[in-house]
């Protein structure tokens, strides 16, 4: 009999995951068995639930190694990225649940399931984050994709919610089906499914034949999916639009950061050494994708649409990183995702607010005279676009510094300049939004929500998020640097 | 057991084969459910593969994937299953041109 | 030492200053406090000049003005046999044209903004004759220009006054930039701009082959300045200011600022040839070309002003051919009884309600005897009878012309007679024969009052006896032989003198020239006579048969139509094409296209998003067919 | 106090000004102007010391402060002022207060956002001129740009939003570029000395391959001849002069447009002297053609403020070729262009914000003998005319007869047509003058009043600069010598390497050297 060692050295590893799903599993029951509570404590306890997680990350920060070390037979990897990633997945699900609320009191329907699936997603992201395997990277991204399904259809009798759902899920699948026929290959060229094993293949023979490299392409397939590079973002507008705005922002940024998270476990980690293979379809894809993202964007006159599509593009800025594949990579990715989710964040809260019942303010056009109306909301998303376009003191500016540097040390100035020109592109349609907040009169008298505290807190964090990154980027980066 | 007397690449053709038959299944058909069954069928043509492999690597990870496969794709016919029947509920079509109010 | 020299320019400069800042308080005694600060600097100069006369050249610099790598240009002032000269003309002119002024402009609304203008004029005037080096010059030369401007544009109701004044900067300007090039080349030779260091290093700027062209840019400045062919046509419309105006600045100072820096620079324009003959060539022609346009003219002023822009042709002959002294002789004896003449003109307007058309006058000269009596000794004086001014500055000048070449002699001569007839012509119309005055305005012709006429009286008295400190060597037995304003001037063109062989004029020959130059005026005088006060020749008959050169004349050749079409308008048009053409729809448009380029891509992009799930799966699996296939063929 | 920090404390005092407005209320407008005005007024207060204190005879950087900002990325807050700059920081603290002063009636609503964005604008100008680290100068240069499109936007006239838009994106086009070079810069320091480190002073030393300069020398060039604005990227300037309130055009005459050329000389020069030899026919090309260009075009305007708008193009059309001259006498002279140039222009659209108050109106053919009723006024306008077409006695002349007598000596052909510029200056000037204040009064003008006192308490201090600066030039011109003959001597040792290299400069064949 084989005995198979699993001490709590192992369980400590996953400790903050334990943490999320007891709580998601209690909220579950919670709500089903006393109906008569009121639905907001459920979300409240949600978060509370994400404190504890983030506590135990902390916790985690002391006892990480160095190199990082593996547990559960190389199925989970604990080190300092993730540990961050962690964090990262963590406080844009305590964010989201913020937002809830109020959502939900503006659209007055109950969101019982809402808090447990947001939960599940983010304990599916963590595991994408510390996968050590291709069998737990494929299971947490799962778990991540199918709560998301249902969450991106959660307003049950809205046509807009279901069919998002219905496009997300079926293009989910189909994606999932290429990344699983990637796996599968290069499993067979392989011999194993451990990224250890993966990455000793393929530094070993420089030219893997064909069926790594297949298998490597439909991997990238998957991951791009998931991430929304073009051509395979056609989803992302259309379900963005339609799902629920505290999903259309979790999944803005919660997703598209585990996508990432991936990406740097699988293509920076394991297939670092065969980067021949990948680097010119990267090179492409990232062209492709912010060029596309901003031109379309341009043309948006609704607000969550032209959210997406700048998300888009700025998966495409973040792949300049990845595409940069040096040492510096993983600090610039992180830094620009932190900020990312700052500013993502921040936008999708306002935008919230002002959609009003059932989403009926989301043209760009019903942000006229917001200057005058909300000036605190003004505000704080005049300070998110100016970051989203990349305006110096903004977080956004250095993080986009970063990315640009970590590009110009591995020789991509191509790459950096068609960067450069995107986010000149790109201030166009922000600075629109902030004309018409401040030069456009309000045509007619729409009542915009009214702010929760809970929802003041989100902009305050956003608006601190990005000005500390964008004036005192410095401490942030010694802390990602490992 | 002897070694597999059928050789390896047959499977894998096979299996490419069900991959494109299911791809195509998705993109020509227009009743979601059928759409929903090409790409099962997809992912049953990945199974095959990992069992072929499995079995000419001689280890058992790839058995253990096409469990973990199977589960997966469960947890996604329930989901799945229940986005559509919704959508029937309230617009009496699963045909998926019909649903196209997001758009540009 | 002598630092009250400086009193000199600065006195006027606190005078425009006060009359600017309180001009509407003081009102009427605006003129006094504007005169007593020319009369102070009057004062000072005769001061200076009884310095210079024992020899002394007074230098002394204030401050430095521009310090800028190696270009340094001080602040500094040389008083020289030369500039004492002019200091004189100008600030004692000045200071008649200045006591005049009061009267003339008696009741004007804005009197003080005038005096302040005056005093401005003054001083840049001044500065103009005093600075040490080119760059004090240009100074002077701009600010004199902008004076001008103003005081032209003094009734700025009127558009063609403020039109005239435009007119007149705008063509100065133009001569502004051939003297600042001909600095800039001055200074990129030799790195000085200062007279004393020009002087020094001349023979550098001959070496450096720049002489000719320096000095022909100079020439340049000064015919924008002088009203010299081509840049004449600013000077008689300048007649729409003041008349004081024009007897200060465009008779008596300004406009001989050119001859005083042809003059100043006699050391380079004597060094190239070529440039002489220029000056030469231009200063007769322009004689000439002006004293034909005065025949036919009927407005008084601008009678004087063509014959303004002739004698400034005449001074140019002069130190064309080297004879610098008889040039700046003749300028001093022109300011004098130009001024008068324009003074006198002032006053016969003044006496008829503003009457400037010599057609509608007649007979004046019982009424107004005084103003007539003083401007029949400036006629005689222009017209170069003896004993008067005109004759011995214009025949030194013709008598020096005459040895550089008879073609020139001739022409003068030519010039000489054209000059008498007009100045007659005007006299007898105006103040003799038949009065066609009309009714209404005859009642109440008044003689002027004191203020006016004394002024008058100076100036024809100087008119009368200017003549007499230039007697030419041949006749001044009486004074010790020896042309006393040459000697007094010959330390400051020896230099010039002694590159160029001084030639010697046989006296025999020299009386000749002067028994000619009489019998040229007194037949143009009684050419005159005859048609205007005997009537034996009708000079309208003369005018018919002649009628096409009488139109070409009258039009004044109709040069102003002629630069306005020539230069100005396409000038106009092209900018106009620079504006809507290159401006806007080149670069604008290429600007605003690509904006709508990127419009348009974004629409079509947009498109690809249809809303249907097929699509999107087959774009997707487009995009997995391209990737695998670049493997396959990678 | 040490004068590094009193260097700091006027750079931001403006800032923090700003930041103490946020707690006035909006309804004391009142109290709010006259925060801006005094917040401005003791900001110039503060910086005359500085100007005294400036050490004329040394070329280096004085009342420098180093300190550490992003340790990470080798970015450090360096900040000095040398010969280049100095004149240009006490120019930006003069003309701030004439700037609000001006706006006190025009600016009726959002005030407090207005003197906000104001006091902003200044410190982050200031900061543009003092900043020695290439971060943090492109971190002000695009702060800068966030108030002024905001003046331009929220307090302009009809066509704002197109011509905020414009202006924005003309100027992001060019900084997104530099921003490109400047990170090359970066790791190309790091390359050869191994430190990361966004030094200017650090950079400057570095050698960099001829083919290198060339590109990043076009980047950098790009951004500020935007900015200047030359010939061909000018069409946003009259857009952005005619759409700005008064005080944001007088900003973005007086300090905006100097900071092009500032950028040249504290950049292109510095660290790129041969690629500067090499590019400078073209740049003398353009400069000319843009003194020309901007004349003729200025002269047919129908608009005033646009018509001073091309005048600024002329005029910085002299300053170009007097820095690509290359003699210390034409570069002084191009130096002090600027600042005249600065107070000329500005005064300009002072006076001609003035009358736009009175009549809401900017048609020159609107206008006809308005020194009738207007005598005071006239009279200020003519000074500034007279300046700005360089009558000597003004700050004009000095500047341009310095640009002009030093670049003969180099380029004879160029400074013949540009002193053609000359004429047509006075021509376009005085044209407009005529048309404007001679003339008979027309209808509409008769019930013009004249300067008041607040008007005639920003016209003095106007006035007084263009005859200091006219007369006695050498208070100012002292203080830029050394360091314009350092850097002078510097680039000629660079050219004797080029011309070692046997590299011709581009289109030289044109200048028949």
């Amino acid at each position: 009999m084989v005995n198979i060692n699993i001490g709590n050295a192992d369980f400590l590893a996953i400790l903050p995951m334990i943490v999320l799903s007891f709580t998601g599993i209690y909220l579950l029951v919670q709500g089903v068995m006393a109906p008569r509570m009121k639905k907001s404590v459920l979300s409240y306890l949600g978060i509370v639930g994400i404190l504890f997680s983030i506590i135990s990350n902390f916790y985690l920060l002391t006892i990480v190694t160095e190199g990082g070390q593996a547990f559960f037979y190389g199925m989970i990897y604990l080190d300092k990225l993730t540990i961050i990633l962690n964090f990262i997945f963590l406080v844009t699900a305590a964010l989201c649940l913020l937002l809830v609320n109020s959502y939900s009191t503006q659209e007055d329907i109950e969101f019982i399931e809402f808090t447990p699936l947001v939960i599940f997603a983010t304990v599916g992201m963590m595991l994408m984050g510390s996968s050590y395997s291709l069998m737990s990277l494929f299971l947490g991204l799962e778990t991540m994709s199918i709560a998301l399904y249902a969450l991106a259809g959660f307003r049950k009798f809205n046509r807009r919610s279901l069919e998002a759902a219905l496009k997300y899920f079926l293009l989910g699948a189909f994606a999932t089906g290429f990344l699983l026929y990637g796996i599968a290959l290069l499993y067979g060229a392989a011999g194993s499914t451990s990224l250890e094993a993966i990455a000793n293949f393929l530094s070993q023979n420089s030219n893997p034949g064909m069926m790594a490299t297949f298998g490597i392409a439909l991997m990238i397939i998957g991951f791009a999916f998931k991430v929304a590079l073009v051509p395979f973002h056609m989803w992302t507008p259309d379900v963005y639009q339609g799902a629920p705005m505290p999903v259309t922002a979790f999944m803005a940024v919660g997703a598209k950061a585990a996508g990432f998270a991936a990406i740097l476990r699988v293509i920076i980690g394991a297939a670092g050494a065969a980067e021949p293979i990948w680097s010119d379809l990267l090179w492409w894809l990232t062209v492709i994708t912010m060029t596309g993202g901003n031109l379309i964007a341009l043309v948006q006159s609704d607000i969550k649409r032209m959210l997406a599509y700048s998300s888009i593009a700025h998966a495409g800025y973040i792949m300049i990183g990845i595409v940069a594949a040096n040492d510096v990579t993983v600090s610039a990715v992180l830094f620009y995702l932190i900020v990312y989710m700052f500013m993502n964040i921040g936008a999708f809260a306002v935008a919230g607010i002002v959609s009003g019942k059932n989403e009926r303010f989301v043209d760009i056009k019903h942000y006229a005279g917001l200057g005058k109306a909300q000036p605190l909301l003004a505000l704080v998303m005049t300070v998110c676009m100016f970051s989203l376009a990349g305006f110096p003191p903004t977080g956004g500016f250095m993080g986009k510094l970063y990315i640009f540097k970590a590009a110009y040390q591995s020789g991509f100035q191509t790459l950096v300049i068609i960067g450069a020109l995107n986010s000149l592109l790109s201030v166009y349609y922000y600075i629109r939004v902030v004309v018409a907040m401040y030069f456009q009169e309000a045509a007619e008298e729409q009542e915009s929500g009214s702010i929760l505290p809970e929802v003041g807190l989100v902009l305050l964090i956003a608006l601190i998020g990005i000005f500390y990154m964008g004036i005192f980027p410095g401490n942030t980066l010694t802390w990602l640097y490992y | 057991m002897g070694t597999l007397s059928i050789p390896l690449h047959y499977f894998l053709i096979l299996a490419a084969v069900l991959f494109g038959l299911g791809v195509i299944g998705v993109i020509t058909r227009r009743n979601a459910i059928v759409i929903f069954m090409s790409i099962e069928l997809m992912l049953n043509a990945v199974n095959l593969t990992f069992v072929a492999f499995s079995n000419y690597l001689n280890n058992v990870e790839g058995h253990i994937f096409v469990f973990m496969v199977m589960v997966v794709a469960a947890a996604e016919v329930a989901v799945g299953l229940a986005i559509i029947v919704a959508i029937f509920r309230l617009r009496e079509t699963v045909h998926v041109d019909d649903i196209r109010l997001l758009k540009w | 030492m002598h630092d009250f020299i400086w009193i000199i320019p600065l006195m006027p400069l606190l005078g425009a200053i006060i009359n600017g800042l309180f001009g509407h308080i003081l009102k009427g005694k605006a003129g006094f406090i504007a005169s007593v600060a020319v009369l102070i600097s009057f004062l000072y100069t005769v001061r200076a000049f009884f310095i210079v006369m024992d020899g002394t050249i007074i230098h002394n610099e204030l401050f430095t003005w521009i310090q800028a790598g190696d270009f340094t240009a001080g602040a500094a002032v040389l008083v020289d046999q030369l500039s004492i000269v002019m200091m004189l003309v100008v600030t004692g002119v000045g200071f008649l044209i200045h006591v005049y002024s009061n009267g003339y402009m008696h009741g004007d609304r804005t009197v003080g903004k005038f005096f302040s203008y005056l005093n401005l004029f003054l001083f840049s005037m001044l500065m103009l004759v005093m600075g040490d080096n080119l760059l004090l010059l240009y100074l002077g030369w701009e600010g004199v220009g902008v004076c001008s401007y103003l005081l032209i544009g003094y009734f700025y109701e009127k558009e063609s006054a403020s039109k005239a004044g435009l007119k007149a900067f705008l063509a100065n300007r133009v001569g502004d930039f051939g003297f600042a090039i001909g600095i800039f080349i001055i200074f990129s030779t030799i790195g000085t701009i200062t007279y004393a260091g020009i002087e020094g290093q001349v023979d550098k700027l001959m070496a450096a082959g720049v002489v000719t062209s320096a000095a022909l840019l100079l020439f340049m400045g000064a015919c924008g300045k002088s009203a010299q062919f081509p840049l004449y046509i600013w000077l008689p419309d300048a007649m729409e200011g003041p008349t004081p105006v024009s007897a200060l600045i465009h008779a008596a100072t300004m406009v001989t600022a050119g001859v005083y820096m042809v003059a100043r620079l006699s050391f380079l324009f004597v060094r190239s040839d070529v440039a002489m003959m220029v000056i030469v060539i231009i200063g007769t022609f322009t004689a000439l070309f002006a004293a034909t346009m005065a025949l036919v003219n009927n407005d008084i002023k601008r009678v004087l002003a063509y014959s303004t822009i002739s004698q400034l042709g005449y001074m140019f002959i002069g130190v064309g051919v080297g004879a610098f002294a008889a040039g700046v002789f003749h300028l001093m004896t022109h300011a004098f009884f130009k001024a008068l003449l324009f003074l006198g003109a002032g006053a016969v307007m003044h006496s008829l309600a503003d009457e400037t058309d010599i057609r509608k006058m007649g007979n004046l000269y019982g009424k107004i005897k005084i103003t007539a009596l003083t401007f029949i000794m400036a006629w005689l004086a222009i017209s170069g009878i003896p004993p008067f001014s005109g004759f011995f500055s214009k025949d030194e000048i013709l008598a020096h012309a005459f040895l550089y070449s008879p073609l020139v002699w001739v022409f003068g001569a030519i010039g000489a007679f054209l000059t008498a007839f007009y100045m007659s012509r005007l006299v007898f119309l105006t103040f003799f024969g038949e009065s066609r005055v009309e009714p209404e305005v005859e009642k109440h012709i008044h003689e002027n009052p004191p203020v006016m006429t004394i002024p008058l009286m100076v100036l024809a008295v100087l008119s009368v006896v200017g003549g007499l400190i230039g007697i030419p060597a041949g006749l001044a037995y009486l004074w010790g032989g020896e042309n006393h304003f040459a000697n007094f001037l010959s330390p400051v063109f020896a230099n010039a003198a002694s590159y160029s062989e001084p030639h010697h004029i046989s006296h025999a020959l020299e009386y000749g020239l002067m028994a000619a130059s009489i019998l040229i005026a007194l037949g143009g005088i009684y050419l005159a006579y005859l048609m205007y006060i005997k009537k034996a020749m009708d000079p309208d008959a003369i005018a018919n048969r002649f009628s096409g050169a009488y139109k070409v004349l009258s039009n004044k050749y109709y040069v102003d139509e002629g630069v306005e079409a020539g230069i100005l308008n396409p000038i106009v048009r092209f900018s106009q094409w620079l504006w809507h053409f290159v401006d806007t729809r080149v670069i604008d448009g290429f600007v605003n296209s690509a904006g709508k380029i990127v419009w348009l891509l974004s629409l079509i992009a947009r498109r690809v998003q249809t809303g249907y799930v097929q699509h999107y799966a087959s774009v997707m699996v487009v995009g997995v067919i391209l990737i695998l296939a670049y493997y396959i063929f990678r | 106090m040490e004068m590094s920090s009193l260097l700091n404390w006027v750079t931001f005092l403006p800032a923090l000004g700003a930041l103490v407005l946020l707690a006035i209320p909006r309804t004391e407008t009142q109290l709010v102007k006259s925060w801006g005005l005094l917040v401005s007024l003791i900001t110039f207060l503060a910086s005359i010391p500085l100007f005294i204190m400036f050490d004329g005879n040394s070329a280096a950087m004085q009342f420098t402060t180093q300190m550490d900002w992003i340790p990470a990325i080798g970015a450090s807050y360096h900040v000095g002022i040398d010969g280049l700059s100095i004149l240009l920081y006490v120019l930006t603290t003069f003309i701030m207060p004439l700037a609000i002063f001006a706006s006190w009636n025009s600016i009726t609503e959002r005030v407090k956002e207005y003197m906000i964005a104001m006091l902003i604008l200044e410190s982050a100008m200031l900061g543009v001129f003092i900043s020695l680290d290439l971060i943090l100068f492109y971190l002000f240069w695009e702060a800068m740009l966030i108030p002024m499109y905001l003046l331009i936007g929220v307090w302009g006239g009809k066509r704002r939003i197109y011509a905020a838009l414009k202006f924005v994106v003309y100027t992001m086009v060019g900084s997104v570029l530099m921003l490109v070079a400047i990170v090359f810069l970066y790791i190309l320091n790091n390359t050869y000395t191994g430190a990361y480190s966004f030094d200017l002073m650090a950079i400057m030393n570095l050698k960099i391959s001829f083919s290198a300069q060339i590109w990043l020398f076009l980047a950098f060039a790009l951004a500020f001849a935007i900015k200047v604005p030359m010939f061909p990227f000018h069409t946003w300037l009259p857009d952005a002069h005619v759409e700005a309130p008064t005080a944001g055009s007088v900003i973005l005459a007086g300090v905006l447009l100097k900071m092009g050329t500032y950028g040249l000389l504290r950049f292109n020069l510095t660290l790129f002297p041969q690629a500067w030899e090499y590019f400078t026919p073209l740049f003398l090309w353009l400069g000319v053609i843009g003194i020309l260009y901007g004349a003729w075009v200025a002269m047919v305007q129908t608009d005033i403020k646009k018509l001073v708008a091309y005048s600024s193009v002329s005029h910085l059309g002299f300053i170009i070729l007097g820095m690509f001259a290359m003699t210390v006498t034409s570069m002084q002279g191009g130096i002090l262009q600027m600042v005249n140039h600065g107070v000329s222009s500005g005064a300009l659209f002072l006076a001609v914000g003035m009358i736009y108050e009175r009549r809401h109106t900017r048609e020159i053919s609107e206008f006809g003998g308005v020194t009738r009723v207007m005598p005071v006024f006239s009279a200020f306008f003519l000074i500034i005319c007279l300046s700005s077409l360089g009558l000597p006695g003004t700050n004009g002349f000095v500047g341009e007869f310095l640009i002009l007598v030093g670049s003969y000596g180099n380029y004879p052909v160029f400074t013949i047509v540009a002193t053609v510029g000359i004429i047509f200056a006075a021509a376009y000037l005085l044209w407009m003058f005529r048309r404007v204040m001679f003339g008979p009064l027309t209808e509409k003008n008769k019930s013009l009043t004249d300067l008041d006192g607040r008007e005639i308490a920003i016209m003095i201090p106007v006035i007084l600069m263009i005859f200091w600066i006219g007369v006695y030039p050498s208070t100012f011109t002292a203080k830029t010598e050394k360091t314009v003959e350092a850097l002078i001597e510097k680039a000629n040792k660079a050219k004797a390497e080029m011309v070692i290299e046997g590299r011709k400069p581009i289109l030289s064949d044109f200048l028949g050297e």
